[in-house]
C-alpha cells in the first residue's frame, strides 16, 4: 500500500481523492500555487509545498516541480485528479523516470486515445460503432465535397487532436463547406499546433451517455454502468445522472460491452470513461474516451457503491479488481449538479470573489463533494466549479426531488453562482419526466432566472428590501448622535455592515 | 416612512414602522408584520406573518439584490422624496454614453471593435478570459465605440472601464 | 397527500422531518420557543409560530398550543419527532379530536408498550423472550426477596413506568437488597407518580440490538434489519450501527421475527423499533420497544436504502407499505457518531454557548444530520445533541475509515464537543474488530483525550499557543503607537480579536 | 522573544522570531518555519515545516486551548520575564480557597454538602442542571466547605462561583 500520495491538483477533486487517501491510511501531499494559500485543498492535506506563481502554466501545469515535491516529500505515488496533467501523457513517463507512480492509465493508452482519429481507427478495428465519418485526415477541399456526399448534411469538421469545444464547426450545407474547411483548419492549427481535420456525421439532437470502467493491470475489465450527461451549456456538462432515465438492461449489455471492448483496445488500466452519443433510434456511437477520473464519478458512487478513487489507488498499485462483472449491481437513482461560480443573470460570466456565507445542503441522501468554505476567497485564475452536488434516491424521482431539495438549501452569499440556473432546470416538467438530450437546455431553459416568480414572493423581496432600506435610512439621519454606549438594533447593525461593504 | 419599490416591471408603495424587533408594513393595502433576525453576514431570517424566510440581502444605493431560496430578485428602493424627484424610472445613463465595464478581474484576449465603429445593443465589443473562460462582454447599447481604453493581454480589474459607446 | 405538515419539535430531527416532506411537496410548519427564534428549524420551515417561554414544559410539551397552531395555519398532520410529545398517549388522541394525523402509532399501542409490565406480559404471551425476571409488580420485601432467590445475583431493580436512565437500580447481592427495594421505589414514586416496581435478571456485558419494524394500517408487517447500539455512555447510546457485526442471516431472521412478533401483539403501525439484549451465548431478549423513529434511524436508511420518515408519512396517510420482507436488502454498512455540545474532559458537562466556526464533514459516504450552523447559540434549555454524523461503506470496515475520517474534519469552534471522545472509540482496536458490548466505554475509554499523543504533535501545539502568544505580546506592546492607517498583519488582527473575545 | 511553554507535564522553551510573514522557531533544539494565516474566527492554517495544519486557538490569559485534528491541548503560555517570576508550575490558588464555579449557564438541583461539612478530592458538591443533564460539580481539593452561595432551585450563569472550598 502507498504511504503517502501527492495529488497534483486543487479544489473539489484533490480533497476527493485525499479523502480516499486517508481513508485508506495514507498520507496526502498537496502542491499549491501562490493564489492557493488558503485554498480548502492545502488546508485538508498533511502536507503541502509551493510551486509557483498562479497562472496554471507556472504551477499547476509543471511537471518538473510537481516531481520535485513527490520525491522530496517522500511520496510514492501521484494522482493527477482531471484537468491540468491528468491526460498529458508526457507526465506518467516523467513519473516513471523519476520511480514514482502514476494513479492512472499508461502513458500509451493516454497517446492512443489522445489522437482522435487513431482512436476512432482503433475503434473501428475492435468492432465498436464510432460516429459515422473520416478515420483519416481530410486532405483537400476536393476531397471534402467527397467525403460531405458520402456522409450527408448537416456534418461536423473537427480537429484531429482538438477537445473542450475547440475547433469544430457544425455545417448544414454544400454553400457553408469551403469556409467552414478553412476555419477549422486555421483554429485546429492556432489552438493545436496541427492543421488536421476530420469529418463526423452531425447527429441531430443525441443523449451523451457514457460508461464508467476499470481495468487492472492483471488484463481484467468491468463495467459500471452508464452516466447520462445530456444536459450541457455550450458543450460543458451541468448535470449527470446515473441510470439513464432512457436505458433498458439490454442497451446496457451492449453498450457496457462495448465500452469493455474500447478499453481493451488501447490495453487500458485504472478507471476510465467510454463517451457515446445515443440518437432518437437507440443506436449509438463512440464518441471519445477519457482516460482519468471524471467530474461526474460520483453518480456512479452513489449507485453502485464502489469508491472509484480507491479502485484507482488499488489498480495503481498492482492489485488485480475485487469486483467481477457479475459483483456490479445499480441501485437506485444518483443525479449530480455542478455549482459553477457564474452568473446566470449575467451571461453566465465568471464570478470570482469572496464567499461570506455558505450553508451546504445535508441530510438525507445528499452527498457535496466541494472545494470551498466560508471566508474563502474564489480565486480568478482557475476553473469556476466550486463544489458538486450529489442525490441518491431509491428511484430517479426520489433523487430529482433530493436534489430539487438540496438546490433549495444551498447558499452561497458574496459571489454570483448558477444555483438558480439548476434549480430552473430541475424544475422542468421536461427533465422530470426524462426527456432530455444535449439540446435541452437551448430548447427549454431561458437564462433569466426571475421570471414566472409567485406574486407572493415578489411580495417578499420588496418587503425585505424596503426594511433594509428603512434602516439605512434611519441609521443615516441618527448617524450624528450615534454613539458607542448606543444599544443598536441587530438589524441597524446589519444595515451599517451592507453599508460598509458598498464602500470598500 | 414610505418607499418606493421597483421590481422588473412593477412598481410597489411601501409603508414601513417599526415598534420594537417589528415591522408592520403596508404594501398593495395589504398589512404584514414582519420579525427580523440577522443570522449571519447579509443573510437574514425574517418571519413574514408567520411565513419563514431566509433571505440573503446586499445593497447598493437603490439597488437590493434579494435571494431567497426560489430565486434572486433585484428590488430598486427609493425613499418617497428620492422616488418624486425621478430617480426612478429608466435608467439615465443609457441616453448618454456607456462604459463596458469588466464584471470581474481577468485578462483581455481580444478586442472586437475599433474606435468608431458602429455597434448594435446587445453586439460583442470585447472578451475577456477569467476563470479558464473566455467572456464575450456586450454593448448594452446601439451606437459607436467612442474609446478603447485596454489592450489585447492586459490584465483588468472588476469595475474596470474597458469600452465606452456613445 | 398530506399538504401541509406540522413538526412539533426543534433540532436536528424537526429538520430532518421536514426534509422528508419538502422531498414529497408538502408544507412544513414549525413551532418554536422563545429561546428558539433563530433556531435551525424555524428558518428552514415554509411556516413557523412561537409557542412558548424556553422551558419545553411551557412550550413544546403544550399539546394545547401545538394543536392550536396545527389548525389555524392550516396543517393537516402532526408528526412528533422523538422526545418530547412522541410517547404520550395523549398526544395522539388529542390529535385525532382536533381532527388532525398523528403521524406515528395509535395512543392504545404507545399505552400497552410504555407499561413495562403489561408489555413484558404481552410479550411474553406472544411468545418473545422477555429479560427473565417478574411481569408483575414486586408487592413485598418479603416477595422481593423469593423473587431473588429464584432470578440469582446481579439483578435489576427497575420502575415499571421508568425510563431514560431513571429509576433503575443493579443489585450485586442479598445484603444490598432491603436499601434497593425502598430506594428504587421512592425514586420511582417522585420521577414517574407510580412506586411500582420489578426485577429483571442483570445480564452481564450484553449487546443491544434493536430491530426496526415499519407496519401498515393494513396489517403488513416487516422489519428492515438490526442496529447495533451497544456504545453507550452512562445508559446513553453514543455510537450506533448497521447490520451488527455480530449478527450472522440465521440469528437476523429469528430476532426479525421476533420484532414483528412483537409489533403485532401490539397491534402496531409506523416506524418502531423492537431492543433486545443479547447475550455472549447468542441468546436474545426483548427490552422495550420505541414506539417512534429512532435517533439512530439513519443508518437503517443508509443500509437498505429506505426513506423512514417518508414510510411513516404513507403510512399515516393509510397507504399500504410498498415493500414486502423480501424486497429488503441490506447492502453495505453504516455507523452513526452523535456529536453533544458536551466537555469529554470535563466531566462531560453540557457546554451551550456560541458556535463560532463550524465545517461538517463531507464528500463520499458521509450524511449530516445537524440542526446548528455557524453563528448559532445552542441553548441551554434542551438536549445537547447538536447534530449525527453517519457513514456508509460497502463493509464495515469502510464505513470505519470513513466516519474516522469525516470526524477529523468535523470542526465546531467556540463550544466544547465530544468530538474528541468519538474519535477516541473509533480508534479502538477492539471498536475496530467489533467486539463491542454495553461496557465497551467502561472497560476501554478513559474520559480524557489527551493521552498518547505523538511528541511532534504536541510540538505543533506548543508552537500554535506560543506563536499566538508572541502576536497577543507584540501587540500589546505596541499597542499604544496604533492607529487605524497602520497595516495590520492578518495574525495581529487575529490576536487583537482573541484579546477581545477574553474580555467580553 | 522566549516563551516558557507547559503541555500537561512536560516543559518547552520556545523561541520565536518573525520574518514577514513566516516565524522561526526553535524549540528543544529543533528549527521549524511556521507560515501562518487567519481562516475564520479562532481558526488558523499553519505550515510548519510544510506540515499542513488546521488549528483552532483561543486564549485566556496564559492558558491556550488548542485544537488540532487529533484532539485538544491545553498549552500554557508565559513569557520568559513571567517564567522566572515563578507564574508557572503549581497552579497557587491550589493552595488556598478554591471556587467552585458552574462552567455552564443552568440551574442548581441539588446541594450535596453543608458549610463546614469535609470534601475529598473530587467528591461531588452541588448538582446543577442544563441541557436536560443534571451535572456533578466537584471539588478539585479535599478540604472543608466554607462558603455556599446558592440555594436550590436558582439559575446560575456560566462562572458563576457556587461553593467555596477551603
Amino acid at each position: 500500500m502507498f504511504k503517502k500520495v501527492l495529488v497534483a491538483n486543487r479544489g473539489e477533486i484533490a480533497i476527493r481523492v485525499m479523502r480516499a487517501c486517508r481513508e485508506m491510511g495514507m498520507g496526502t501531499v498537496a502542491v499549491y500555487s501562490e493564489a492557493d494559500r488558503q485554498a480548502l485543498h492545502l488546508r485538508f492535506a498533511d502536507e503541502a509545498y509551493l510551486i509557483g506563481p498562479p497562472p496554471s502554466a507556472e504551477s499547476y501545469l509543471r511537471t518538473d516541480k510537481i516531481i520535485e515535491v513527490a520525491k522530496s516529500s517522500g511520496a510514492q505515488a501521484i494522482h493527477p485528479g482531471y484537468g491540468f496533467l491528468a491526460e498529458n501523457p508526457k507526465f506518467p513517463l516523467a513519473c516513471q523516470e523519476a520511480g514514482l507512480v502514476f494513479i492512472g492509465p499508461s502513458a500509451e493508452s493516454i497517446r492512443l486515445i489522445g489522437s482522435k482519429l487513431t482512436s476512432r481507427r482503433m475503434m473501428t478495428e475492435a468492432g465498436v460503432p464510432v460516429v459515422p465519418g473520416t478515420c483519416e485526415g481530410v486532405g483537400s477541399l476536393e476531397q471534402l465535397g467527397d467525403i460531405a456526399s458520402k456522409v450527408g448534411f448537416p456534418l461536423m469538421l473537427k480537429a484531429a487532436t482538438g477537445g473542450g469545444g475547440k475547433g469544430l464547426r457544425l455545417v448544414h450545407g454544400e454553400e457553408e463547406l469551403a469556409s467552414a474547411y478553412r476555419a477549422t483548419r486555421s483554429e485546429s492549427q492556432s489552438s493545436f499546433g496541427d492543421d488536421t481535420i476530420y469529418v463526423e456525421k452531425y447527429l441531430d439532437c443525441p443523449r451523451h451517455i457514457e460508461f464508467q470502467v476499470l481495468a487492472d493491470q492483471h488484463g481484467n475489465c468491468i463495467h459500471l454502468g452508464e452516466r447520462e450527461c445530456s444536459i450541457q451549456r455550450r458543450h460543458q456538462k451541468i448535470i449527470e445522472e446515473s441510470p439513464s432515465p432512457m436505458m433498458t438492461p439490454e442497451l446496457r449489455k451492449k453498450m457496457g460491452e462495448m465500452a469493455i471492448r474500447a478499453a481493451r483496445a488501447v490495453c487500458y488500466y485504472s478507471a476510465g470513461t467510454v463517451e457515446f452519443l445515443v440518437d432518437g433510434n437507440g443506436d449509438f456511437y463512440f464518441l471519445e474516451m477519457n482516460t482519468r477520473l471524471q467530474v461526474e464519478h460520483p453518480v456512479t458512487e452513489l449507485v453502485t457503491g464502489i469508491d472509484l478513487v480507491k479502485a484507482q489507488l488499488l489498480i495503481a498499485e498492482g492489485k488485480p479488481l475485487p469486483w467481477k462483472q457479475e459483483d456490479i449491481h445499480q441501485r437506485g437513482a444518483a443525479i449530480e449538479c455542478r455549482i459553477y461560480a457564474e452568473d446566470p443573470d449575467n451571461n453566465f460570466l465568471p464570478s470570482p470573489g469572496k464567499i461570506l456565507g455558505l450553508t451546504i445542503p445535508a441530510g438525507p441522501g445528499i452527498r457535496d463533494d466541494g472545494g470551498i468554505y466560508e471566508g474563502y476567497e474564489v480565486p480568478i485564475y482557475y476553473d469556476p466549479l466550486l463544489s458538486k452536488l450529489v442525490a441518491w434516491g431509491s428511484d430517479r424521482q426520489e433523487a430529482v426531488q433530493r436534489i430539487r431539495r438540496a438546490l433549495q438549501e444551498y447558499k452561497i452569499v458574496g459571489i454570483k453562482t448558477n444555483l438558480p440556473f439548476l434549480r430552473k432546470i430541475l424544475e422542468h416538467k421536461a427533465f422530470i419526466k426524462g426527456e432530455i438530450d444535449t439540446h435541452f437546455i437551448n430548447r427549454h431553459i431561458t437564462a433569466g432566472t426571475m421570471e414566472e416568480v409567485p406574486a407572493a414572493l415578489r411580495e417578499v423581496a420588496v418587503i425585505a428590501a424596503a426594511i433594509h432600506a428603512y434602516e439605512r435610512e434611519i441609521n443615516r439621519t441618527q448617524q450624528p448622535a450615534r454613539s458607542s454606549q448606543q444599544k443598536i438594533s441587530r438589524w441597524k447593525e446589519a444595515g451599517r455592515q451592507a453599508f460598509l461593504h458598498q464602500n470598500r | 416612512m414610505i418607499f418606493e419599490a421597483n421590481l422588473g416591471q412593477e412598481r410597489y408603495l411601501v409603508e414601513i414602522a417599526r415598534e420594537g424587533e417589528v415591522y408592520n408594513i403596508k404594501i398593495k393595502d395589504k398589512e404584514y408584520v414582519a420579525d427580523v433576525r440577522k443570522i449571519g453576514e447579509a443573510l437574514y431570517s425574517l418571519l413574514i406573518n408567520n411565513h419563514s424566510y431566509d433571505v440573503e440581502i446586499r445593497s447598493n444605493r437603490y439597488s437590493h439584490s434579494v435571494v431567497l431560496r426560489e430565486g434572486c430578485f433585484q428590488v430598486d428602493v427609493y425613499s418617497q422624496r428620492e422616488g418624486r424627484m425621478g430617480v426612478s424610472g429608466a435608467p439615465l445613463e443609457m441616453l448618454g454614453k456607456v462604459d463596458v465595464c469588466s464584471p470581474m478581474p481577468g485578462r483581455v484576449v481580444k478586442i472586437l471593435k475599433e474606435v468608431d465603429e458602429q455597434v448594435r445593443e446587445g453586439e460583442g465589443v470585447i472578451v475577456v478570459e477569467a476563470m479558464k473562460m473566455e467572456n464575450e462582454l456586450r454593448s448594452p447599447k446601439e451606437g459607436r465605440v467612442l474609446e478603447i481604453r485596454v489592450a489585447e493581454g492586459k490584465a483588468v480589474n472588476a469595475g474596470e472601464v474597458l469600452v465606452v459607446v456613445e
